[in-house]
């Protein structure tokens, strides 16, 4: 549906280049990357806010580069909310309505009332935007862009302003509308845990280039670049000498599935696929015995820093686990990991 | 800040000198004539018809001002363009430029000499002792103050209420006549004030391009050198009183509306 | 914004009328004078000394400002209290009084009728018709665009900045020298220009306070009226030449400043 | 050490009341509360920047209100770092230095060199703040407080500019820092994750008031109130009705520890607590039939919602148990709780 060619953009000090996206009818995709990375100039730029130096834009297969943005069909909902201040709740969903010839007064009331009742914004109607919570504020954002019954809408980081318990919340509304309607949905994130509660299929932005793009399970899974998979949080991330399907990394050696050509590789190791243990586990090739160095509580589970030899692995424990095995800084604890749980990344 | 602080005590007596400075002459001059002077002056039909003057004048003035400048005041908010600090150099100008220098300059391009003085002239519009000349000279001072204000205000406007206004179908102008003028609006209206403040506080340029017919400056100025300080206090309260209630009225409009809305 | 919008285009009109308003008379009355017209006027000594006034008796003015403004200024961006909207209302009201009414003013104080006038007088400070008098005046009329700057820069600047110096065992003075005035210079200094740019256009109040010694504006108007328009225009050219010199060279100061800090 | 009491702080809309805290020697003391509860104010009243309206602020037994800030020994970290653009980072570092009359410069040059390596600086020590990133300006943020040997460290909110992979960086951090001195740490907070990963004692401020305070442990498994309960994310909270060691939530029945004396209560239960399953599990007193209403992924676990009856329960699953269970939307599973998991708290 949307189809995005060689686009480049330079706007100030930001600078997109080569930027090639597919994104499907009524699909739920991702652009990821750092704070910074000119995400949000890449939704503007689709939204025709922002002109881009060069590249085409598809939709349906036409053009809409040469579009105004008013004639695109495409909301946009900031990161701020950007609700008109000096218009009430109802006045500032309504906006887009008077625009939509199409549609009769009726049908436009009975979309309103939908969305207000969908969104869970009655009784808010004849407040102003200050005096609405960040979260009713894009609640109203929403249901504003939504009510224009938009081809695509676009998510500038919808989840970052809000506080935790909201954030949960707004993934289980935002991932039944999507359902509910035909609207093909674009969204930034700096965070990759939002991405992977929300979406699909995604694609990871750096340095001004398009990174890695496709599920995002596998982007999670098989990072293609070192970035990419700091980006994802494999905080087990080393450079590792690599000769005949064993990875030494310092001191370390770890078997690996299969033999590589280069002889310098990264080696990942996510953090969730490590087991602890205290007494040594049978029959595991990779099994390293280390101690504690630093506990760290998470909230719901515990970040355990265990030095073998020179080298840090991090690893998630569970609060209950952590009790059970009652682990304390300075212990003597065995880490082993599945062989297919070792990612090889190239430099 | 701690109040007792050394540093603090010092900066209130600074404050509270430069505030005795403005204020010290203006009051000791609202007070000196009688309020027999004042009646007297009141009736005088000469006074009357030159602060209308002024007050017509200086209306006109900012309305222009609002009208021509408000376009380029939201260009120079928006907008990054090459050459931009020239721009805004230019508008400074009127400012820095001498009163009396400002008289001559205007009445340099509107000379018969010129070519657009000839073409005013065969249009029938005079420039020299004439109420559109008054108009034009306070136009002249009075427009980069507006422009000033007006350009704070739309930059105050978040650009991205414009931006889902027009992704969600609506027009530039709509977006314009909507969003932005509506938000800008307290910010135009301090421009507007202090835009015709401007023009009624002009005496040097107005005094070169149009002595006749008189504004109530330049009728203060000449009762001062006729008949001296005393004949010509009486006037000049008559005036600043004027504008005082007409400043402190707009200021009290904008003020509410901003609790309001 | 798309460049061929219809909106656009009418805002660039405007924008033109506007620049081509104030730049024509200006340019107009640069290039009017011939060289040798030019040239004779600035081995008039009269003329150079008016000028030197001019320039001496602002730079002086703006220094004052400069002096005693300050700490209002930082009081007025720091502090909240009671009767702040009175204060700032003070502090506008030189430019909203018409020019001549200034002079009216200040002689009003600081003539023989008034306490303030007689301590002068016996201090020896005479007020008209002296340089200290058109000092005065100067710093009156330019001393509000001062404030203004100086306190938008300071407002610019986190007062975190401040808590965060002080908590680390800074006084509230050294604070004030070491992190938020070198952070306001820019500020400061596009306000010392502005008041001394205001100082030096003023005709209105001088012509009533001193008109001995002649400022330069006092002496174009001089010429104007005794000689008309033709040879008003060089001198006019030359002090407008030498102001903008100076503004030009200050502003690129300031601009470098920023880029090497 | 520190010991506030009966402190009232007004400002503009601010309006904080009796607010009591002791506050030991080199403790990591944590403020806790929603966004917009004043808790910035707080630790500015408590540095001098904010003059209270009435109360004491005693530090080793001296009141300190009436000094002003430069003689408290008080350092304060602020979220957006509030480092002087106009001086490099040594200079920023040094700042503090000028007014320590008592040490001598060799001394100061040593401990500006031990910072500077503590915190991982060398290498920037002329670059200017603003090519800083966000996480070197928080550490030379760190550094300039700590220069001064602060007797107490103020930190507003620390983590919440940071990204995600910087965060857990600077907690470890931060760790080893309390650790090494012996400068108290008040840290505020709005995130109920970030304290418990840091500190062991604290205090939830809530409407103007201290909600409560104590162990983070127990504030966490023992909210006093609906507000706290809320806030340190206690996801299933039921309104229920109480008789005879029974709590009725709609039509589910939930056997209780003991008997209490209101017959309204709240009862709230951890979502890592209830244990989820595909047959019914053997000799639990508490186990119900629901069914899966909505699965959303929160990077290393699953958030799942199961319906029994008319009630939302929510449960936290690890990637892997979720894998195993094969676990889809709509089937039905059983939850089960112990009885001493189950937290009731008064209306």
């Amino acid at each position: 549906m949307i189809s995005i060619q060689n686009l480049q953009i330079d706007l100030g000090d930001f600078h997109l280049r080569n930027i090639d996206l597919e994104i499907l009818e009524n699909e739920f995709f991702i652009i990821m990357g750092p704070s910074g990375s000119g995400k949000t100039v890449l939704l503007e730029t689709i939204a025709g806010l922002v002109l881009p130096t060069s590249g085409e834009i598809r939709i349906d297969g036409q053009d809409i580069v040469p579009l105004s943005p008013e004639k695109r069909g495409i909301s946009i909902v900031y990161q701020d909310y950007a609700l008109f201040p000096h218009k009430n709740v109802v006045e500032n969903i309504q906006y887009g309505l008077r625009f939509k010839k199409s549609t009769t007064v009726q049908k436009q009331q009975e979309s309103l009332q939908t969305l207000i009742s969908l969104l869970d914004l009655a009784g808010l109607e004849k407040r102003y935007p200050e005096t609405l919570s960040g979260g009713e504020q894009q609640r109203v954002a929403l249901a504003r862009a939504l009510i224009v019954e938009p081809k695509i809408l676009l998510l500038d980081e919808p989840l970052s302003a809000l506080d935790p318990r909201l954030r949960e919340e707004f993934i289980v509304r935002l991932k039944q509308l999507h359902q509910n309607t035909t609207t093909t949905i674009l969204m930034v994130t700096h965070d990759f845990s939002e991405a992977i509660a929300l979406g699909i299929k995604g694609a990871v932005i750096a340095d001004g280039k398009i990174a890695q793009t496709g599920k995002l399970d596998d982007i999670f899974k098989r990072p293609k670049s070192v970035m990419v998979a700091n980006f994802v949080g494999m905080k087990n991330l080393f450079k590792a000498t690599v000769k005949n399907r064993v990875a030494r990394i310092d001191s370390v050696q770890i078997q690996l599935e299969r033999e590589y050509p280069e002889s310098e590789l990264y080696v990942a190791i996510r953090p969730e696929n490590i087991a602890l243990s205290t007494e040594r586990p049978i029959g595991v090739t990779n099994c390293f015995c280390g101690h504690i160095e630093q506990v760290t509580a998470q909230g719901f589970y515990y970040d355990i820093n265990i030095k073998v030899g020179n080298i840090d692995f991090y690893v998630l424990v569970s609060y209950g686990d952590f009790h059970v095995m009652k682990l304390l800084r300075g212990q003597d604890v065995f880490i082993s990991f599945k062989i297919s749980d070792i990612h090889v990344v190239g430099c | 800040m701690q109040r007792k602080d050394l540093f603090f005590r010092g900066a209130i007596v600074c404050a509270a000198i430069v505030i005795v400075f403005i204020a010290l002459p203006i009051v000791q001059m609202i007070l000196a004539p009688t309020l027999a002077d004042l009646v007297l002056v009141i009736f005088d039909k000469e006074v009357v018809r030159s602060i209308l003057l002024s007050l017509g004048a200086a209306s006109c003035a900012a309305l222009i001002s609002f009208a021509v400048g408000t376009p380029l005041a939201y260009l120079l908010a928006r907008c990054e363009f090459r050459g931009k600090q020239l721009v805004e150099g230019i508008i400074d100008l009127p400012i820095i430029i001498p009163h009396p220098v400002v008289g001559i300059a205007i009445l340099g391009v509107t000379g018969r000499n010129y070519w657009l003085g000839k073409v005013l002239t065969e249009l029938g519009i005079r420039i020299m002792g004439s109420v559109t000349g008054i108009v034009v000279v306070m136009t002249f001072v009075a427009i980069p103050f507006y422009i000033k204000a007006a350009k704070e205000g739309f930059e105050a406007i978040s650009p991205r209420l414009e931006k889902v206004s027009r992704s969600l179908g609506a027009s530039m102008l709509h977006t314009f006549c909507h969003i932005t003028f509506p938000l800008a609006w307290r910010s135009i209206l301090t421009g507007i004030i202090m835009a015709s403040a401007r023009a009624i506080s002009e005496f040097g340029a107005i005094v070169i391009v149009a002595y006749h017919p008189m504004i109530a400056p330049v009728m203060i100025y000449e009762r001062f050198e006729s008949y001296g300080l005393k004949y010509s206090q009486p006037v000049a309260v008559w005036l600043i009183a004027i504008c005082l209630v007409l400043f402190f009225a707009l200021r009290v409009l904008t003020a509410q509306r901003k609790k309001t809305s």
